[in-house]
Parts: C-alpha cells; sequence; structure tokens
C-alpha cells in the first residue's frame, strides 16, 4: 500500500488545523484546531511506521495522544478561566497586551 | 482468531450483516415486551398480553402508533443536529455487535460455505467495541444541546457525564481479562475461556464491577438518572416525538442487549454451552452455541429488569460519588492484584485458584459493603442561623426558632475552605 | 506458537537520579498539597521543593565527577542512558547543574511573600473570577496557590528531560512536559489578573501551535530516517538516504517549534506579552529556564542529529539570528515597561546565542557548544536577577513595571539601583559583568566558524541595545524621580539573597571566569 | 620577583577611592583631604616608579604577568615603557592638581561630594592600568571600565545638560568600544588558529596576521581610539562633555582620558598592525589634518570659553595624531612629548577658565572683559597657559608640536604646511580670547570677579612650573620616550626617511 | 477486503434503516400546527428563554470530563500491557505499577480537593 494517499491526508488535515489557528478567533475552535494538527501527526507517525515497518511510529501515536490529552486539560483550563471572567473565548477580546 | 475473517465472500458478510440487523431488532421488541411483562409481575400486575400470543406483538404496534405520530421541530432547535442525534445515536449501537461471537464456524444452510457466527474480528475488538458505542454519547449529547431546551440539554450533558464515568470502570474492570486471555479479539477471549473456565469465577470482582458499571453506562435504572422524570421530564429526548424518539429508545435497548452479549463474552465463556451442558458432546457444534449464547445473555438482560422492578434511583451526587470513589480505586487495585498473582502464578511458587479466589472474595466483600445501607455521614453541622443572612433580616423558617439574642450581621460566618 | 519474553532493559537509575528526584518531589508535593493541612502547606511545600533540587544538585555533581570519557574524534564526555532515550552527556549534566541552580533561585522566588503583605505572588484561587467576592474571599482567607511548587518542579524536571533527551520522541515529550507547567503557572498572578490570564491564554494557544509543528517535523524526520534515535538519524543524514524533501521539511519544522521556544524572531511574538503577564517570579523562571534547555536541546539536535546537513540549515540561522538580534535590540528601545524591555532583551539575547551555534566549532578548546553553556549560565542567572530586582519596585498596585515610575531609584534607594544597573550591563556586555566574558565566547565562536559577519552583525546589534540599557541607566540615576517617586520594598532574606548570588555570580563570571569556562570546555562535546 | 611598582601604583587609587566613598556622607572635608591624600601618595608611588625605571633599558619594564583566564590566554600584565610611563606621570600629577582645583565643585551638586572624588580616584586608577597594560584583554577591559567614572563624573556633577552630555559621551565611546572589541576577539580567533590563544602584547606582536585581515582588525582599533581621542569626524561629544562637566571633570577627560586614544594609537595601532598603519597613515595623516584646521576653525568661532578649549584640544590631538602617523621617530617622540604639555597647558586652561566661570557665572566669552584690572593674577596664569596652549617657544608644548612638525616634513610636505596653518589658527583664537575676556574696559557686571585665592594658586602653580620648566630643558622627558618610541617605530619597519624617495608609500599617499 | 470492511457493511445497513426511518417520519405522521407545541416543553410554564451559545452548565462537569481524559489515557496504556502481561515479566509489572501509582496520586489529590463532590 502506497504511503503518499496518507502523508497527503495527514498534511491536509495539518494545514487545515494551521489555517484554522491562524484565521479562527474562538479560543476553544483554535485549540481544536491544535488537536487537528496534533492529529495529523498522529497520522503520519502510523503511516511511516507502515512504511518503515517498525512500530516506533505507532508508539509515537501512543505518547502524542497522552500529550493531546493533558494540552486539553491545562488548555482548557485557562480557556474555561478566562471564559468565566469574561463571558468570551474570543481571541481578540483578549487584547490587554499589546505588542 | 482465525485468518478468514475478511477475506469471505461479500454475499457471506452481507448476509452475515443483515442476520445481525434482523436479530438485533427483533430482540429489541422482544425486550421491551419482556421488560414489561417482568416488571408488571413484578408489580401484581398482568402486563401487555392482547396483541399477539402473551402480547408479544404489543412492542411492534407500539412502534406502528410511533411512526404515525407527528414529529415535532422544536422552535428553538438546531435544525440538522437535532435532525441527525438519532442517527447518529443508532448506528454505533448496530456497530457494536459486528465483533460478537455467536457462535463457532457453521456451514450455511442449503450451501457448503464454512463460516464463523461472528460478522469479524480484530486483535482489538473489544476496543472497538467500546470506542463504537461511546461515539453513541456524542448523538445523546448532541440531540440534548440540538433541542433547544433547557430540559433536554441538563438531561444529554447529565448523561454523557455518567456514561464516561462509568466507562473508565467498564475499561478497568476488562484489563483483568485481557491479561488472562492474552488477546483483545472477542474470538480469542470466548476461546481462552473454554481452555480454563469462565472468567467470571477467577475474576469475580472485575464481573461485579463490570455488570455495575453497565448498568451506569446505559443510563438503566437504579441509574437512570437522565430520564429522571422527576427532575428532568425525559432527559435528552424530552422534544423527540415520533420515529426519531423511537430511534432513541431502539438504541438504548441494544445497548442494554450489547453490553449484555459483551459481559457474556467476556466472563460467561461466549457462545460456549454452560457446565453440565458442555459435557453432551455436540452441545458446542453446530447452530446450538446461538441459544447459550442469546440465553446468557437474555440472563443479564432480566438482571437488567430485575434491577428496575427493585431498585429506587439514586441521586446524582451518590452515584457519580460511587462511581468515581468507589469503583474505579477499587478496579485499580484488583489489577494490580491480579497482575502480581498472576506473575507470581506463571513462576509457578504458590497454588494460584486459592490466592485468586481469596483475593476475589476479599474484593468482592469490599464491594458488596458499598451496597450496604451507608451508615449516615454526619453532614456539617448546621450553620447557626443568621438572621441576616445576605444583609437582610430573614424570618425564621417554620421549625426553625430565631435565637434569643437577635444575631449581629457577620459576614464572615458559615465560610469553611474549598 | 509462544513467543520469546521480552527481556527488561536495564536502566541506569543512579546516572538519572538527579531527573528522578525532581520529578519524585514534584509528585510527592502532590501529595502533600493533597494531604498537608493548609496552615502549614506553603512552608511545606517550599522546604520539600528546596531540599530535592539541592538534593538534585548533589545528584548532579556525583554524576557528573564519573562521567565516562569517550574517544573518538572529539573527547566528549558520558553516554546514552535509559535505553538511549536520554544522553547523559558533559553538555546534559551541565545544563542539569545550571537548571538547578535556577530551579534553586525561581523557588526562593516563589516562596517571597513579604513583598505583597505577607501573601505570595500568586492567586489566592485560579479559578475564582477577578475582582469577585470569592476572590476576595479567599484573600481574606489567605488561602494560597502552592501547587505552583510541584508545577515548577515538573516544569524544572521537564526542562532538564529536554536538554538531555536523545531521541526525538522523548524530546518531544520532555517539551510538553516542560511547557504545560508553564502556561498554568502563567495564569496565576495575583495582581492584574486579567493581563496574567491573557498572557496565558496566549502563550498555550502559540506553544501548543509551535509543538505541532515541532511534532510534525519530527513525524518527517522519521518518516526520512525510520528512527527517533538522533544517532540513526545523523547516520541516515550523513548517508543521504531516502527523499532529501521529507528530511528538509522535517528540520525546518522542527526549527520552527524550537525557535519559537527560544524566542527568536519571527517566532518571538508571544514572549513580551507572557514576560509582562505573568507573575514575575515566574517570568525570571521561565526566561532563564526555558531559554537554556531549548537552547541545548537544539544545539543537541543540530550538531548531533543534522550535523551531516549542516550546510542546509546553517544559512537559515544565519538570518534568523541577524533578524533576531537587530530586531530584539531595536525594538526594545522603544519599551517603555520593564518586563516587556527585558523581554526584548531576551529576545536579542536569542539571537546572540543563535550566533554563537551558527559558529559549528567542534573540536577541543573553545567550542560553540561550550561557549552556548557559558552563555546561558551568565544570562540566566542575571536574569532572574534581574526580575528579581523588578518584584523589589512597587506602588499600591503591586509591582510598577512602567519604565517612568523608575525614574531616579537611584536616589530612592542607591543599591537596588546600582544591582540593577549590573545586570542591565551584564546585559549589554561591558566589561568585568558575566554578560560580557559570555558575548565574548559566543562571538569568538562564530568568528572561529568562519562567521566573522554574524559576529559583526552582533556587535552592531548590541551597540543599538547599549543605548538602550544605557538610556534606563540614565532614568534611574539622573532623572527627576516623577510624583513620589518608586518604593522600594524591603523583601525577605529570600529574594534578598536571590538578587545577592545573582550579583555576585555575574560580577564573578566577568572577573574570574577562568573555572567556569574551563569546566564548559570540559564538558563541551556531545556524545553522538 | 620584585617588589609590584605597578600594581601598587594602580591599586592605591582605586582602594582609596573606595576608602573615600564609604566615608560618612555628612563630613566632605574628610572625603576631600583623604582624596588629596591618596592622590599625592599616588603621585609618590608614581615618582617611585620613575626611579625605578632604567633609561638605558629596553622593552617594558617593572613588568609583572600572572595568568588571569587560562582559556582565553588572558593575563594580567602590566609594565610600563616610555610612553606609558610619561603618560602615568602625567595622570598623577594632574589628578592632585584637579582635587585641590575642583574642591568645591561637588559642594551642592544632587549627589554627594564623597563620590565625586571617590569617582575621580576610581578614574585614574583604571587609566593608569590602562597606560600600564601589556596584555590587549587586559587594555581592553580596563578601557571600557574607565568610561563608567567618568560617565558618572559627567552625568552627576556639572552643568545643565550634563546627563545629555554624559549619554553621548558614553555611547560614543562604547560604540567605538564594541568595535575594537570585534578586533580584539578577531585578533583572539587567529592566536588561537596559531597555537594557544595568548593576549600578551609580546605574542600578539609575533602573530602572522593576513594583510586584509590585518587591516579590518586595525580600523576596530583605530576607530576606538579615533572616537576617544577626538579626531574629526568622531569629535562631537567633546564639547558637549566639556561645557557641561565641572571643570576639573573636564581636564580629567581631555587631558587624561583622551590620552587613552592617542596612547593606544602608538601601542596597539602601530604595535600589533604595523603593515596596516603604514598603509592606513595617509588617511589618518589627512584626517589629522583636517581635525588641526577644522578644530582651530570652530575654536575662533566660540563664545562658550569650555567649548572653546575643548576645540582647541581637537585641533591638539590632530597635531597628536598626525605625529603617530607620520611614522618618524622624531614626530613620534614628539607626539608623546606632546601629550604630556598638552595636558598640563589644557588642564591649566580648563582650570583658570573653570574659576572664571565660577566667579562671574557665565560661560559667555561676550560676558566678560577687562579682568585683568581686578584679577591680575588669574589674568597672568591664564595668558601663559594660553600661550602654552599655543605653543610659544620657550613653553614645552612648542618643543612637541615642533618636533611633530620637524618629523611630518620628512615625510609630507603638505601635511606639515597644512598643519603649520593650525599654529597661527591657535595663536588667533587664544589671543582672541584672552583680548575679549581679560583686557578692554571694565564691564560693571564683572566686577564682582574676585583674584585667584591661594588654594587656586596652589592648584596652578604646578603646572605652569612644569610648562616652563619642559619647555626650557625638555631632554629629560624626552630621554624616557625616545627608546620606546624608537622601538615601536622599528616594529613598525620604518626607519626615518628622506624626505624624497619616491620609494616610500607613505610619499605617494600624502603627495597625490 | 480487510477484517474492517464487513463494519462498513453492518454500518450501511444500519445507516440506511435510521436514515429511513427519520425521512419517513413526515410522510407518516399528521400535521397540526399549534405554537405552543413547537415551544421548548418545559412543564407547561412560559420556557426560560435560550441561553446564548447553549448556556452555560456547571463546571463540575468540566472537571469530570478531564477526569475521563485522564483515565482514558491510563486505560490506553493498560490494555497493550494487559494484552502482552505474560511476556512483559517483573519489569513491565513494576513500570506498570509506577504509572499506575501516578496516575493515582492525581486522583488522590482530585478527590481531597473535593473535586469528586457533587452537591
Amino acid at each position: 500500500m502506497s504511503v503518499e494517499p496518507f502523508i497527503g491526508l495527514s498534511a491536509l488535515l495539518f494545514t487545515i488545523g494551521a489555517i484554522g489557528v491562524l484565521v479562527r478567533r474562538n479560543a476553544i475552535v483554535v485549540f481544536m484546531c491544535v488537536e487537528l494538527m496534533l492529529n495529523a501527526c498522529n497520522l503520519a507517525f502510523v503511516t511511516f511506521a507502515r512504511a518503515h515497518g517498525n512500530l516506533d511510529g505507532q508508539i509515537a501515536a501512543f505518547f502524542v495522544m497522552v500529550v493531546a490529552a493533558a494540552e486539553v486539560v491545562v488548555g482548557l483550563a485557562i480557556i474555561v478561566s478566562i471564559f468565566r471572567t469574561r463571558r468570551s473565548a474570543s481571541v481578540d477580546d483578549a487584547s490587554l497586551l499589546k505588542l | 482468531m482465525s485468518e478468514i475473517f475478511g477475506n469471505e465472500a461479500w454475499w457471506v458478510v452481507l448476509l452475515k450483516a443483515l442476520c445481525i440487523f434482523v436479530l438485533l431488532v427483533v430482540f429489541t421488541l422482544f425486550n421491551i415486551w419482556f421488560e414489561r411483562r417482568v416488571v408488571a409481575r413484578m408489580q401484581h400486575r398482568v402486563g401487555p398480553n392482547v396483541w399477539g400470543p402473551f402480547g408479544l406483538l404489543q412492542s411492534l404496534a407500539d412502534g406502528v402508533k410511533l411512526a404515525l405520530k407527528e414529529e415535532i421541530f422544536p422552535k428553538h432547535a438546531q435544525k440538522v443536529v437535532y435532525f441527525l442525534a438519532p442517527v447518529i445515536t443508532t448506528i454505533p449501537a448496530f456497530l457494536a455487535w459486528a465483533v460478537i461471537p455467536l457462535g463457532p464456524e457453521v456451514t450455511i444452510p442449503f450451501t457448503d460455505t464454512q463460516t464463523p457466527l461472528q460478522l469479524t474480528d480484530m486483535p482489538v475488538a473489544v476496543l472497538y467495541i467500546l470506542a463504537v458505542t461511546s461515539i453513541g454519547v456524542y448523538g445523546i449529547v448532541l440531540g440534548g444541546w440540538a433541542s433547544g431546551s433547557t430540559y433536554a440539554l441538563l438531561g444529554g450533558v447529565r448523561s454523557s457525564a455518567q456514561m464516561i464515568s462509568y466507562e473508565v470502570a467498564m475499561g478497568l474492570s476488562l484489563v483483568t481479562v485481557f491479561i488472562y486471555a492474552g488477546s483483545m479479539s472477542t474470538s480469542e477471549i470466548v476461546a481462552a475461556q473454554a481452555a480454563d473456565g469462565w472468567f467470571a469465577l477467577p475474576l469475580l470482582p472485575s464481573f461485579i464491577i463490570y455488570m455495575i458499571a453497565m448498568v451506569g453506562e446505559t443510563n438503566r435504572a437504579p441509574f437512570d438518572l437522565p430520564e429522571a422524570e422527576g427532575e428532568l421530564v425525559g432527559g435528552f429526548h424530552t422534544e423527540y416525538s415520533s420515529l426519531k424518539f423511537a430511534l432513541f429508545f431502539l438504541a438504548e435497548y441494544i445497548n442494554m442487549v450489547t453490553v449484555s452479549a459483551l459481559a457474556t463474552t467476556m466472563f460467561l465463556g461466549g457462545w460456549r454451552a454452560p457446565w453440565g451442558i458442555s459435557q453432551i458432546d455436540g452441545a458446542n457444534e453446530g447452530y446450538w452455541p446461538v441459544l447459550w449464547f442469546l440465553g446468557k445473555t437474555l440472563l443479564f438482560v432480566f438482571l437488567f429488569i430485575w434491577l428496575r422492578g427493585s431498585l429506587p434511583r439514586m441521586r446524582y451526587d451518590q452515584f457519580m460519588k460511587f462511581g468515581w470513589k468507589v469503583l474505579i480505586p477499587v478496579s485499580l487495585a484488583w489489577i494490580v492484584v491480579v497482575c502480581v498473582m498472576r506473575r507470581l502464578i506463571t513462576d509457578g511458587d504458590l497454588d494460584p485458584t486459592m490466592i485468586l479466589i481469596i483475593a476475589g472474595v476479599v474484593v468482592a466483600a469490599l464491594l458488596v459493603v458499598q451496597f450496604l445501607p451507608q451508615r449516615q455521614t454526619p453532614e456539617e453541622p448546621e450553620p447557626v442561623r443568621d438572621a441576616f443572612a445576605g444583609g437582610y433580616p430573614v424570618p425564621p423558617m417554620p421549625g426553625e426558632q430565631a435565637p434569643p439574642t437577635a444575631a449581629v450581621p457577620t459576614g464572615a460566618r458559615g465560610e469553611k475552605e474549598d | 506458537m509462544a513467543p520469546s519474553p521480552i527481556d527488561a532493559p536495564d536502566i541506569e537509575y543512579a546516572t538519572l537520579s538527579p531527573l528522578l528526584i525532581v520529578l519524585g518531589v514534584a509528585v510527592l508535593g502532590v501529595l502533600v498539597e493533597a494531604f498537608v493541612p493548609r496552615a502549614y502547606r506553603f512552608v511545606t511545600q517550599v522546604v520539600l521543593a528546596l531540599a530535592g533540587l539541592v538534593a538534585a544538585l548533589v545528584a548532579t555533581v556525583w554524576v557528573g565527577s564519573d562521567l565516562p570519557e569517550v574517544g573518538g574524534d572529539v573527547v566528549a564526555r558520558g553516554g546514552p542512558t535509559g535505553m538511549g532515550a536520554l544522553s547523559v552527556d558533559g553538555p546534559a549534566v551541565f545544563t542539569w547543574g545550571m537548571l538547578l541552580v535556577f530551579g534553586v533561585l525561581g523557588v526562593m522566588l516563589f516562596a517571597e511573600r513579604r513583598l505583597d503583605g505577607g501573601l505570595s505572588a500568586f492567586t489566592s484561587q485560579a479559578s475564582t473570577p477577578p475582582g469577585s467576592g470569592d476572590e476576595r474571599r479567599a484573600t481574606r482567607l489567605r488561602i494560597e496557590h502552592s501547587e505552583v511548587f510541584p508545577l515548577a518542579l515538573f516544569a524544572l524536571g521537564g526542562m532538564m528531560f529536554f536538554a538531555s533527551a536523545n531521541d526525538l520522541l522523548a524530546m518531544f515529550v520532555a517539551l510538553e512536559v516542560l511547557s504545560l507547567p508553564l502556561y498554568l503557572m502563567c495564569g496565576l498572578a495575583r495582581r492584574r489578573r486579567l493581563l496574567s490570564q491573557e498572557a496565558a491564554m496566549k502563550y498555550f494557544l502559540l506553544g501548543a501551535f509551535s509543538s505541532a509543528f515541532f511534532l510534525y517535523g519530527i513525524a518527517f524526520v522519521y518518516g526520512y530516517a525510520g528512527s527517533f534515535a538522533l544517532g540513526d538519524v545523523s547516520t541516515a543524514v550523513s548517508e543521504r538516504i531516502g527523499g532529501q524533501n521529507l528530511l528538509l521539511a522535517g528540520m525546518a519544522l522542527i526549527l520552527v517549534g524550537l525557535l519559537f521556544k527560544v524566542a527568536a524572531v519571527p517566532f518571538h511574538a508571544w514572549t513580551p506579552d507572557v514576560y509582562q503577564g505573568a507573575p514575575t517570579p515566574v517570568t525570571a523562571f521561565m526566561a532563564a529556564g526555558t531559554k537554556a534547555a531549548a537552547f541545548v536541546a537544539m544545539l543537541r539536535i543540530f550538531y548531533v542529529a543534522f550535523d551531516g546537513a549542516r550546510w542546509d540549515w546553517t544559512p537559515v540561522i544565519w538570518a534568523v539570528a541577524i533578524v533576531t538580534m537587530l530586531f530584539g535590540a531595536i525594538v526594545s528601545i522603544a519599551q517603555t515597561d520593564v518586563k516587556r524591555m527585558l523581554a526584548y532583551s531576551s529576545i536579542a539575547h536569542a539571537g546572540f546565542v543563535l550566533v554563537g551555534l551558527a559558529g559549528l566549532v567542534t573540536g577541543s578548546g573553545l567550542t560553540s557548544v561550550s561557549a552556548i553553556l557559558f552563555y546561558l549560565l551568565a544570562y540566566g542567572v542575571a536574569v532572574i536577577g534581574a526580575f528579581a530586582v523588578v518584584m523589589l519596585v512597587r506602588d499600591a498596585g503591586g509591582e510598577t513595571t512602567h519604565l517612568s515610575r523608575w525614574a531616579g531609584l537611584g536616589k530612592e534607594s542607591p543599591l537596588v539601583a546600582c544591582v540593577f544597573t549590573l545586570f542591565l550591563l551584564s546585559f549589554a556586555g561591558i566589561p568585568l559583568t558575566g554578560g560580557f566574558i559570555s558575548k565574548w565566547s559566543v562571538f569568538a565562536a562564530a568568528w572561529e566558524g568562519g562567521a566573522w559577519p554574524l559576529v559583526v552583525v552582533g556587535v552592531v546589534a548590541s551597540a543599538i541595545a547599549l543605548f538602550f540599557y544605557v538610556r534606563v541607566v540614565v532614568l534611574l540615576f539622573f532623572a527627576p524621580p516623577q510624583g513620589d517617586g518608586p518604593s522600594v520594598v524591603v523583601p525577605s532574606p529570600l529574594t534578598s539573597s536571590v538578587i545577592v548570588v545573582a550579583a555576585a555570580v555575574t560580577i564573578v563570571l566577568g572577573v574570574l571566569p577562568g573555572p567556569v569556562l574551563e569546566l564548559v570546555q570540559q564538558v563541551g562535546a556531545f556524545v553522538r | 620577583m620584585s617588589f609590584p611598582w605597578l600594581t601598587v601604583l594602580l591599586v592605591v587609587p582605586l582602594l582609596g577611592g573606595a576608602v573615600v566613598a564609604f566615608l560618612p556622607r555628612s563630613r566632605p572635608d574628610l572625603a576631600k583631604w583623604t582624596a588629596l591624600g591618596v592622590s599625592l601618595v599616588t603621585l609618590a608611588v608614581s615618582l617611585a616608579v620613575l626611579a625605578q625605571y632604567d633609561l638605558d633599558g629596553s622593552g617594558f619594564q617593572l613588568s609583572e604577568q600572572h595568568p588571569w583566564i587560562e582559556t582565553l590566554g588572558v593575563h594580567y600584565a602590566v609594565g610600563v615603557d616610555g610612553i606609558g610611563l610619561t603618560l602615568i606621570l602625567m595622570t598623577t600629577i594632574l589628578v592632585p592638581i584637579v582635587i585641590i582645583a575642583g574642591w568645591n565643585d561637588a559642594d551642592g551638586a544632587r549627589w554627594s561630594v564623597r563620590t565625586f572624588f571617590a569617582l575621580m580616584l576610581a578614574l585614574e586608577g583604571l587609566v593608569i592600568g590602562v597606560f600600564a597594560a601589556t596584555d590587549v584583554f587586559l587594555f581592553y577591559v580596563l578601557f571600557e571600565a574607565a568610561l563608567v567614572p567618568a560617565y558618572f563624573l559627567i552625568g552627576g556633577y556639572g552643568g545643565a545638560r550634563r546627563s545629555y552630555a554624559a549619554l553621548k559621551f558614553l555611547m560614543f565611546s562604547l560604540a567605538g568600544g564594541l568595535l575594537m572589541l570585534a578586533s580584539v576577539i578577531g585578533m583572539w580567533v587567529i592566536s588561537s588558529s596559531q597555537g594557544d590563544p595568548s593576549f600578551l602584547l609580546a605574542d600578539m606582536r609575533n602573530l602572522s596576521i593576513g594583510t586584509v585581515e590585518g587591516r579590518w582588525l586595525f580600523l576596530g582599533f583605530f576607530i576606538a581610539f579615533a572616537v576617544k581621542a577626538p579626531m574629526v569626524p568622531l569629535h562631537t561629544w567633546l564639547p558637549d562633555a566639556a561645557s557641561a562637566a565641572t571643570p576639573g571633570t573636564s581636564v580629567l577627560l581631555v587631558s587624561v582620558l583622551d590620552k587613552l586614544g592617542t596612547f593606544g594609537m602608538i601601542r596597539f595601532c602601530l604595535g600589533l598592525f604595523p603593515e596596516a598603519s603604514q598603509w592606513a597613515s595617509p588617511v589618518v595623516i589627512t584626517l589629522a589634518v583636517i581635525s588641526i584646521l577644522y578644530g582651530a576653525l570652530l575654536a575662533i568661532g566660540q563664545d562658550h570659553m569650555m567649548r572653546l578649549i575643548a576645540f582647541t584640544s581637537v585641533s591638539h590631538f590632530g597635531f597628536i595624531v598626525l605625529g603617530i602617523f607620520a611614522l618618524t621617530s622624531q614626530s613620534a617622540s614628539g607626539s608623546t612629548f606632546y601629550m604630556f604639555n598638552h595636558g598640563l597647558s589644557t588642564a591649566a586652561l580648563f582650570l583658570i577658565a573653570g574659576f572664571l566661570i565660577q566667579r562671574r557665572g557665565s560661560a559667555r566669552i561676550s560676558d566678560f572683559g577687562g579682568v585683568q584690572k581686578i584679577a591680575p593674577i588669574m589674568a597672568g596664569l591664564f595668558l601663559i597657559a594660553g600661550l602654552a596652549s599655543l605653543s610659544l617657544p620657550g613653553l614645552s608644548t612648542f618643543v612637541g608640536e615642533f618636533l611633530v612638525l620637524a618629523g611630518t616634513f620628512t615625510v609630507s610636505t603638505t601635511a606639515a604646511v597644512f598643519a603649520t596653518l593650525g599654529i597661527v589658527l591657535a595663536a588667533l583664537y587664544i589671543l582672541l580670547m584672552y583680548q575679549r575676556t581679560m583686557t578692554g574696559p571694565l564691564r560693571d557686571d564683572n566686577r564682582g570677579i574676585t583674584d585667584m585665592v591661594p588654594r587656586e594658586i596652589i592648584a596652578i602653580a604646578p603646572v605652569v612650573v612644569l610648562l616652563i620648566g619642559f619647555g626650557l630643558f625638555p631632554q629629560p622627558i624626552l630621554d624616557v620616550v625616545n627608546p620606546a618610541v624608537a622601538e615601536t617605530l622599528e616594529h613598525v619597519e620604518v626607519d626615518d626617511p628622506e624626505p624624497q624617495t619616491p620609494t616610500f608609500p607613505i610619499a605617494e599617499g600624502s603627495s597625490k | 477486503m480487510t477484517e474492517y470492511t464487513p463494519i462498513l457493511v453492518l454500518a450501511a445497513i444500519s445507516g440506511a434503516f435510521a436514515l429511513f426511518s427519520v425521512l419517513i417520519a413526515p410522510l407518516t405522521g399528521p400535521k397540526r400546527y399549534n405554537r405552543a407545541k413547537l415551544d421548548s416543553y418545559e412543564c407547561g410554564i412560559e420556557p426560560t428563554p435560550q441561553a446564548a451559545g447553549g448556556g452555560r452548565v456547571p463546571v463540575k462537569y468540566f472537571i469530570t470530563a478531564m477526569l475521563f481524559i485522564v483515565f482514558d489515557v491510563e486505560i490506553i496504556f493498560l490494555y497493550p500491557f494487559a494484552v502482552e502481561f505474560d511476556l512483559l515479566g517483573w519489569f513491565g509489572i513494576v513500570e506498570m505499577l509506577l504509572f499506575i501509582a501516578t496516575v493515582f496520586v492525581a486522583y488522590i489529590y482530585v478527590w481531597r480537593r473535593g473535586g469528586l463532590e457533587w452537591d
């Protein structure tokens, strides 16, 4: 089974995620886009593992899942705490810090 | 796990898929009737007995009735999601059965094709079941959210919270089974139980935990809080009517059967004939095993109904507390025990079964203790009545006498740290 | 068929003891949170954390004292351990020590409670909305987030792991382990909570974004080399197997992730906001620790794994270094907030370190690695000290970080002003401060590697930056104080000792850098 | 090893400064007296060093050497040759004078008196260190470090725009210093590429530096020094600093600190990059001549007394640089000698002008007039100082300037001629200033001006004495200077040329 | 044709069924408009207006979800361990015990800090 289509798919997902992070304004959505990127990575890992015939990639996918979970926990905690204070999770409303 | 899966003729697959589908639908219809009859008996009633012999066609009639009801799109509903939610809930319910082994290899009648009575199997079958069933949660929470009604929303959130809470316990309880079977493929687990007895005995605590978890997982009494009519009317499907409601209903009953079937496969030796019958040769060949299997499953279904008939509904906090503070630690501890024991046994040091049984009994006892009527944990003492609660004078409630001296406003009164 | 049992891997627990101690103490800290009554929690945590750090430091010294010499083209010390997931070699152990020192200083800053009316710099309850009654109540009850200590230890453990990871996957995990606690800690400021929460959110979103890039890069490199171990990757790279595009894409993405962590232009956007928003102790800890860990990891990846492809990545490093130095220096001129100013200066410093990294001098003598290690040490200590000083200058609303409020500090309290000046001079690289020797060594390494144009740009950049630092010094000493002028709160021995230590180290590194230089030269080679 | 005279020499003022800094703030007089004492002790030590110095000996004498940072090949190495010794003497002589003259300068300043004198002593110590350093790294470090006290001296005490002036001064010097840093790093890289790195002047001299690298590195050093010894176009910081600072500070700036630049040119530009120096000398000579004339012209145009004096020094530094880069032993020793005396004469000018300004409360020449009627002594001393500044024959400055010109003639007539113009202009601005301030009818608002008090006379007298003394008998200093200069130049591999030898590169360079 | 294809078949069948029933419903059922009927049901009282963005649910649910994630991750690691249990030997057990203990520490923390309290 050839690798290209899977890598293409993962690249597509990754790009979608990246663009989403850049253009979307809702923190939650941005965050979901990041998770999408991570999962694109997972797909790439598994595909390459298949291509190389070793399991490293699959193990990597495991670790990535864990990390993603941890990120979810931390990230949602932060976003919720902001949401509780300013009733909106928009990245733009958070503008006390200017460059 | 035989190589045959995934390499069969397309028509065989189609046939088996259709059979499973039909089986599930029929089983559901039967279960509804079964439940109503049994509960009726438990409540000294008769139950449906008009349509068909023993009223067997009652649920079919209900289904038709539902189909003829008007379907409603509430004003505040998110149309698309509201529309799709039942579908999302139903499909996974069916899918879970794809890997449930109903029996050994048989020859399909009128042909000479050999095929196992199982749609397919894979090395991670059980994981697949868990994954698919938890997809159903999406349907519920989305349906609740899309209804645009407060009750439905709360019901959806609640049921999802409760499902995931008990899914953890369920998943943990299965770990020991995998340790014993050395595989996550359903057919191999069944085979393993053929070798060394039903896992229900050596893994009694896991079995008990699983059974509790499965009741919680399917939102059945005494854990049917999402449909707690008293608080939430119908829960997540408050706003659903007609066939959409029917689908939710169907999915719920299929899930009930699914977890029962999984329990059978995991702990009760799957389609293999129970001890006694299994001595008769030929009991485990041909189409007989389907009988054993359905029988065992029906046993669990009866358990469900029995519980519903006999136990009152739990309070939500009790329920969560039970799931998080009892089931999870116990199952973790049990996993540890099993690990160590198993290792000691394979090292061939000490007599296996004794220890396991003892350990099992101990943990089981612990578990049972949880069911005994809880001694009333003293609530934090009634805060001294503050006649100026929130800065406003408050008249004493009935049965509450004002303190002799008018209390002064005390802001920090009765604060306790987090 | 019965597959043969997997034979247990042998892990040199003794060699990893510093890491294990730090993480173990962090877990203990969580238990303390769970069981010790609130009254004693804070103190217990402080004592526990400090004890653990010191123990880890001792262990590090012990590990470092008997690193086996590894021959080869260059004499390196130490070797891979933990199934090759980590490599405890010279740079790794040195970085451990360095990070642990930063950790000790940082924890001492965390524990400072005298500045803000007996309360730490961290919010009472992060869950309460700012300005709400709950918050006031929590403050009145003197509730405190002593969780920051376990968090800091986790972050520290992650940093140590990151600096010594010898395997791309381990590196990613370490990266997250060090980042996640920092994200949280950024949001815990007691004063200006909205600012702090925003900082946390920005840091988190951008950080997660960049680590996703890092991860995708790892995926590509894995696809190219078929393994995560840096050694295998380097052999694959040197043999030029497989499609180069995978390798190039992978390197680029990994570089993005790392450059973000070290706050190099154009991935610096988070730095000023986070530095400003985060509680100052956290900022100090982060500025010193993250940079050190990330740069060592970067060195390891690019010197060990991608050494064979240096012609592909050095141009990028050159460009980034130039842009970073100039940008950091120029923009810092426009700053009016001390913490932002320090943030931009940290960006510029990242550029300087990159200059050293572009030198690629290996072998004996002053290698790029050793130069950078020295730089990181000097910079880290100075920056911790600087932020510690920032903690002291306060008014009714907490710290006053606006520069105009700092005017006339030299008159208000000459001592503090002088110490701060010392740190600024060290940043500027004035002789007889650590900054001078460190800047010196990276530039020397870069020039030796033939990157003299970078050195020239670096000199120009430091001249620009200089202008700003000197302007601040003028402000401190010669400008008339605004209104009643800034007030310097007398801190507890913790903070003051931190400042003293930082100042002392800065001077010693400037005047008698000999021993440290020799040390970094001894440890200045990675084990391949 | 022998007694570490030089170390003592540079430690005494530093320690003294530290002591002064920690004297009780409440008792300024104590600080003043201590500072004076310390500076006098330093002077004594320096004289002892002079006594130790062996005129016939060659190379560095009284040298000490301890490894400082082995890994970088940095040493703490000091030693003096004639040039360094002369300048050290000048420093140690000037500091007590400045202290006496600036006795009350720091009173009523925003900063405490003790700090003022402490900084002065620190500056003295560091400058001595620079003059004595025989290790490039050590030289660089002290060279930069000397800026800090100077910066605070300017910024902490003195006139209205002091903080601006201080910033400008610091930025100019530090920018130059950074370029020098780049060159130093380059030197280190080269030396480490040729065996173990070492910063010792002796070792660095023997490095084989490629032509191109040599020239770049030379540039780095030269620009730094050119900033220090204010050469057009890098001189603009000097007038501001001099006019903003107290007279004493100005003296230390112009007479002492700026000498670091010219000193560095001899010691390092010539010493380390002979080839590059020859290559650059035409350009440098041109620049020198330009700054001679330009400085003089600007000086004529000035109305602010301090600025005027500052510009005169720009012009004088032009002479010094000219002498150095003419690369003849005559001109070079002339320059060294001139450095010494320029220090004295400028000091005298600055201080007396300071007294005037202090009394009158204004620095504008046009505000003065006919002062000599009421303050004859001041007028007289002012005249002598001025004449010294225009290097009247018979005053020591003349000798230096003459030697410079004579040396220059042998290599480039054009340059020499233009330089001579500078002297004429010098006469112009000095005499104009004198005439407009001292002579003429006494203006009423100048009546308040009193004559010099004994303290001030004590301060100025030694300077005048030295000016006249060395004017008549320059030989002793020349004896000290010449061997060192000869050595340096022979390292540059030029022997004093006959005027027209077309083979000589510099001749061509300057004749076009 | 892999072992996953049959699942697709079953999915197709059940999906067809489900979709069919939801699509057929409007045709089979009657249509009688009634404003109150379309309003969201709230035991007959005037329904509370919808909060923006689907309203806000107690943060408790959020905590529960987080805990679920944590333990699910633990399970992710427990399953392969369990399947290969016999091959892993004591080392595997010890490591897994360490892992479980670590997660359990966090669990204890949550418990003690009242993260599991529903009231």
